[in-house]
């Protein structure tokens, strides 16, 4: 997945001259993850450029730059340090256009890895979409495969309105299952591994079935959809696994479309439970099927605590709590 | 569990002699309501004495140039030292009638708030030389990121009067649809950046708009607005290590009013630097200017604005002024402040200070400047008549709900569409 | 609503020597909304004071000065203005206690004015309780009357852990119930609003039902409590409405047992709808009460944008939105 | 809608002879992988030549020494000039003793993270003077709000190892619960606060302890830690804009070893100013110091830890060092620096200068120094051992799943014993 985020801003930098790449270690060392690597190279150091430790200052420069007329495609290093900007963000990217009725705009993108799995600790490993998809004014999309990560990406970046572009790392390397004990399978052994050369675009707020199944709705995105996929099949349920992609704008057709079908629906994200995204998600669910619905809507998620390390696999919702949950939803 | 072992130094090695109490200590001002205003603290050097470096100095050899005040208009109304002469006197009598019309605006709008016609309105009295000065320096194409204490920009530039007012009264003129709280204006054409009512947070966007034009080539500048409070804010940190590292074409300016709301400035300063020194340990050349004396506010800008064009980079300018009014419409400085504070500021008052220099010049006169502030009072009367016809935020036509959610997005996405409907429908 | 606030950091200040109150413009001027009047001269300038603008500062120090032993109350000016102290608060704050395990505490209240209905615009009119709900090791309390305000603000203070405690501006001066056209009606008119001297403490967690009623459930918080009783006055319903008071922790224990009686469900609150705190409470109630509902849960909320100057009431949920929204829930 | 009226000057009236265009400027480091290693832009002056200037001197007296290199040992192992002195010979071998043990420590820690006994671990190699040489300064009740590099300070304050490597392990004795990445200690009695991974939060955290002591008249006081690359975060700022307002009691420390992971300095300084002038637009005294001499760092920790117990208030440090390890286990420098830069830093390894100097006295020797040094790889692999037998990350006991519950609160509320629950019935 890796490449394939890099292939989008390749890509981008080549057929517009106002996307411009930056963020610490972004530029020379081509990224702590590698996403840049070879970008500077290629484009020069006024394109691809290394940035201060101020995400705060990363994203004010981006509204600058893209009120100037550039499309900044930003890093955040980690997600977990994104909320030295979250003002600049949420007040300033994502106001832009609505205050200045439309004279000044916010293109930019902020890329930035999230979720767990790697022994990161707190502060390596949140997930905090739901801290945006409260905001007024900006798109959260979290892709969980290659090919969609390209294709996002590029229409992330093409979007005339701030995008949070969140890459589960844990699925960097491969589809990862949750089953951390086993060896990780590369992309490469994966059809969504595969990635066309050039220009595509996944268009933002259109989920995609990752399994058609009757008896259950499991709605997930990010490193989740493995996670969710590889539980039903070891515990034979027979669920729609529904891959959001974006999660503002919604693909609410696409969930409604689904629950209507197996009235049962399990929510599945890394966040913490409380105010996470799968609130939003349970509340429109039951506020658009409610009489189709014949269990309650659910949601398996990180506990409501810091990230610990040590209990690592203890947070993380694991295929067998998937399974669990879907089980109860399957009996009730 | 697992026990401590003692195999260090330890720290209780040093056993300091000096180990009495610590003490708090609060800056407070010299003076409060009740007291005799105080400027003693405030040095002055005469007009003139500082000197004009060349624009491509070096930060470190105009150190102490952060720690004085560059004035040009001496007592007599005199333009003096090596600063002067940026301005021929036709141009200083247009720079007069910018600042005139900027009071008189301010007083119109002023009243209408007074008069329920809307729900805030911000003065910048005695700090017009500023805004509209700088304004003369910068071209077409420059950018401002200001506060709400800007509005001299806007009308030097020669905006609309009209579309400020409708701005200010959030009627169905409005060109911002009455989203945006009165004088948070915005008008690109006039470079003139969407003021947030965030402080700070624009410091550092200004250096991203100098940074894109440096990527592109292109040669507009961005000028940046922060006050004596705001400077607190880690947006203004963030601005100067952005505009240091990238040597980004902007102004940065400090407007030093003395007052923050209710706090003096040593609540932002803590009494103990200038805020033209906070550029040094960026390597950031600063200059500390008479906020007051039109010609220096032209000169420095010049000099500040010809650095960022020669890609010398950024520059830091504080302006040392007086907020004559209260902060905005929601406040009552004599709270905190002695009521005749601003009469004593030694900086005197910018209008009459560039009038007095004109009619020395012997190119204006007292009678010519009456009709220009009786011109602007009625330009501004007739306008603000023609503004309520567009309706007031307290009666008449107004935008429509709608408006709220355009412009959310470029494309206005389901969800919105859908809220859309339901207000449509009485939801 | 002002003077309890301020009678709670009055009684706070005499009783605990580690009490200290500080803020923008908190000292000498006693605050912009005057909450802090008189109380530095009464308790000096080591008590209370003026700090400079930088709101993570603010809390900066504040984590600083709880660790040391103080207990700190913050003023933050506006909540629009809480987010550069968003790091601070979220992943220093909240987490010190867990990840020192317990060797250092964050005991601070963090007060702010929220809410909207007095012409402030996109930045005097934020209510962002839902970015404090979701992050573990933060309190979220919002009072609706003067009353429970000073009783939980005081219960805030002793509190060893960080509170958020949000201030529904409108309410200051009285029950706004939303009909903003009308002549404001006093606290001194109010019940809720005598305010009994000295110390007392309304617990947090704890809801108030302050209606009771069967053909419905309302649960709000703020301002939106009078609307809410307004609203189902004017509409003749009997509608159990119950006054949240602290979000986190959360009483669903009362939630459960009104809506399992009344089976429908309506929450309101001034916020923005997508991701805001009644996508939790929404969950929650579907996820303990499904079998009780007789109609989707539904909310009325602040729509997802800016908050308007000149279209304030459009915006606001008024007491017609709420009503409508608790006939279509009747006639579900 | 309005339409525009022009009636001000306008911009565009400044038609700048200047409008070439702009240029985007990017530092970058004199050296990369495959070049020669070339620390000629740094200069050094020779040890002994810095004034020592008294502890109440005022912040713009002593400006100069931010632009300067303060050391004690030259070349020949001499401590040298007004500095010098402030350790016995005894002291200054316990000094030594530390940094070993650290070396011995990290050494140790690096191995065990190789063999998956742990999943991370950052040395701080070349840079023990500066942790170990400032706690020996400190006093019993002061607080350290260190970084991950900062190991140095436990070490010195005689802190169990064991509990040390236990926090590494994330096993059953850590004192964490394994709630903490490793290296991310947190021992209140040793002065060491909790570290956070978010870079520069704690720089400001420090000031609010140190003012917290202040209001309460008592005598503690805290120091701040921040790597070069951290200075630009926003929390930099905040913390010196109120350790300057208060006067806080407080040490601000900057280690400035050059690297943030992969960028050099000049992308957090701009290349234009030192990190210690950062100090000077606040009004805050400080020194830069040579990071690698102990003695240097001592002395320069002594002077400042004195102003703040004098209510002289903060200082802030810029210690000029090298890191000559990666950044973490997580890193691989020779992408972005030749490898050999370490050998070619000027400023040399701090365990040899002081073992030379102390050897210089005549009170060391090279047969003492190897005893020294195989005494700490002893102590360390045996301690390890006993750590392994609380488990490591890999394998053995662990703390269990309910550790993560614990501690979000003071009490668990409700939500929280739900979810525990859950966990125990396996949901
Ligand atoms: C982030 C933020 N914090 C607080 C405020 C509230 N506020 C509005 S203006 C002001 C004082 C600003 O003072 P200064 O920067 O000196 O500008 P001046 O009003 O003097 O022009 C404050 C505290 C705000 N608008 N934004
Ligand atoms: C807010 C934040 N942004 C980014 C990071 C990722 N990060 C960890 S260490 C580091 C480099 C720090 O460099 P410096 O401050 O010089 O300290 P050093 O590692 O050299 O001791 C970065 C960017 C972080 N931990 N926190
Ligand atoms: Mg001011
Ligand atoms: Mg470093």
């Amino acid at each position: 997945m890796i490449e394939a985020v890099r292939d989008a801003m390749d890509v981008m930098l080549l057929r517009d001259d106002n996307v411009v790449v930056f963020g610490e270690d972004v530029g020379y060392f081509g990224g702590v993850f590698r996403c840049t690597d070879g970008l500077q190279e290629k484009y020069g150091s006024a394109r691809v450029f290394d940035t201060p430790i101020n995400e705060s200052g990363i994203v004010g420069v981006a509204v600058g730059m893209g009120a100037y007329g550039l499309r900044p495609v930003a890093e955040v290093q980690f997600a977990d340090y994104v909320y030295p900007a979250y003002d600049q963000l949420t007040q300033e990217a994502a106001r832009l256009r609505h205050r200045s009725n439309g004279q000044f705009i916010s293109p930019l993108t902020v890329r930035m890895p999230c979720g767990g799995g790697i022994f990161g600790g707190q502060t390596h490993s949140q997930s905090p979409e739901a801290l945006f998809t409260h905001v007024a004014g900006l798109k959260t999309v979290m892709p969980s495969n290659p090919y969609d990560a390209k294709g996002l990406l590029i229409a992330s970046i093409e979007d005339d309105d701030p995008v949070i572009f969140l890459e589960p790392k844990r699925v960097y390397n491969g589809p990862f299952d949750g089953h951390h004990d086993k060896p990780v399978r590369p992309w490469s052994d994966h059809p969504l591994g595969e990635v066309p050369e050039g220009h595509y675009r996944v268009e933002l707020g259109e989920a995609a079935v990752r399994r058609e199944g009757n008896d259950l709705t499991i709605i997930t995105y990010g490193t989740m959809v493995f996670v969710a996929l590889a539980a039903i099949e070891e515990a034979g349920i027979d669920a729609e696994v529904i891959d959001l992609r974006s999660l503002l704008p919604l693909d609410i057709d696409a969930i409604e479309a689904s629950v209507k079908k197996t009235g049962r629906c399990v929510i599945v994200h890394e966040a913490t439970l409380t105010s996470g995204f799968g609130a939003e998600l349970s509340a429109q669910i039951q506020e658009t099927c409610f009489s189709s619905l014949e269990a309650p809507v659910s949601r398996v998620t990180g506990w409501d605590t810091p990230y610990p390390h040590a209990q690592e696999w203890h947070y993380f919702p694991g295929p067998k709590r998937v399974a669990a949950a879907c089980k109860r939803a399957m009996e009730y | 569990m697992v026990t401590a072992t003692q195999s260090g130094v330890g720290p209780g090695d040093e056993e300091s002699p000096e180990m009495s109490p610590l003490r708090f200590h609060v800056p407070v001002p010299t003076v409060r309501p009740g007291d005799e205003p105080d400027f003693s603290h405030v040095e002055i050097p005469p007009a003139g004495t500082v000197e004009r470096p060349p624009v491509d100095v070096a930060s470190e050899d105009i150190r102490h140039l952060a720690h004085t005040i560059m004035r040009i208009l001496n007592r007599d109304g005199e333009a003096v030292g090596p600063w002067a002469g940026t301005l021929t006197d036709e141009q200083a009598i247009e720079g007069l009638r910018a600042m005139v019309r900027t009071r008189a605006y301010d007083a119109r709008m002023q009243m209408a708030q007074r008069q329920g016609k809307t729900s805030f309105y911000v003065q910048c009295t005695g700090e017009e030389a500023i805004a509209c000065a700088q304004q003369m320096a910068l071209s077409a194409g420059d950018m401002n990121f200001p506060t709400y204490r800007q509005q001299g920009l806007l009308l030097t530039a020669g905006y609309s009067v009209l579309e400020m007012m409708c701005q200010v009264y959030s009627n169905s003129g409005d060109v911002l649809r009455g989203r945006q709280l009165p004088v948070m204006y915005s008008v690109r054409d006039a470079g003139f950046f969407t003021i947030s009512g965030n402080l700070g947070t624009q410091y550092v966007q200004a250096v991203g708009y100098a940074m894109a034009s440096a990527i592109k080539g292109d040669t507009a500048i961005a000028s940046a607005w922060i006050g004596d409070g705001a400077t607190a804010s880690n947006d203004f940190h963030s601005a100067l290590v952005y505009a240091s590292v990238y040597r980004a074409p902007v102004v940065l300016n400090v407007v030093n009013n003395q007052w923050a709301i209710s706090s003096f400035q040593g609540i932002a300063s803590g009494n103990a630097a200038t805020f033209a020194s906070r550029a040094h340990g960026y390597g950031i050349p600063s200059l500390r200017v008479d906020g007051n004396d039109f010609l220096a506010v032209h000169a420095a800008s010049r000099w500040a604005i010809e650095r960022a064009r020669q890609n010398l980079g950024p520059t830091l300018i504080e302006w040392v002024t007086y907020r004559v009014a209260a902060h905005s419409t929601s406040d009552d400085p004599s709270k905190y402040r002695p009521r005749e504070e601003s009469d004593a500021w030694p900086l005197g008052d910018p209008v009459i200070r560039l009038k007095n220099h004109l009619i020395n010049r012997g190119c204006w006169s007292e009678e010519q400047h009456r009709q220009m502030e009786e011109d602007a009072s009625a330009e501004m009367l007739a306008t603000a008549k023609e503004a309520e016809t567009y309706g007031t935020l307290g009666e008449g036509p107004k935008p429509p709900a709608r408006q709220m959610f355009e412009g959310v997005y470029k494309d206005m996405p389901p969800h919105l569409q859908r809220q859309l409907e339901q207000i449509r429908q009485g939801y």
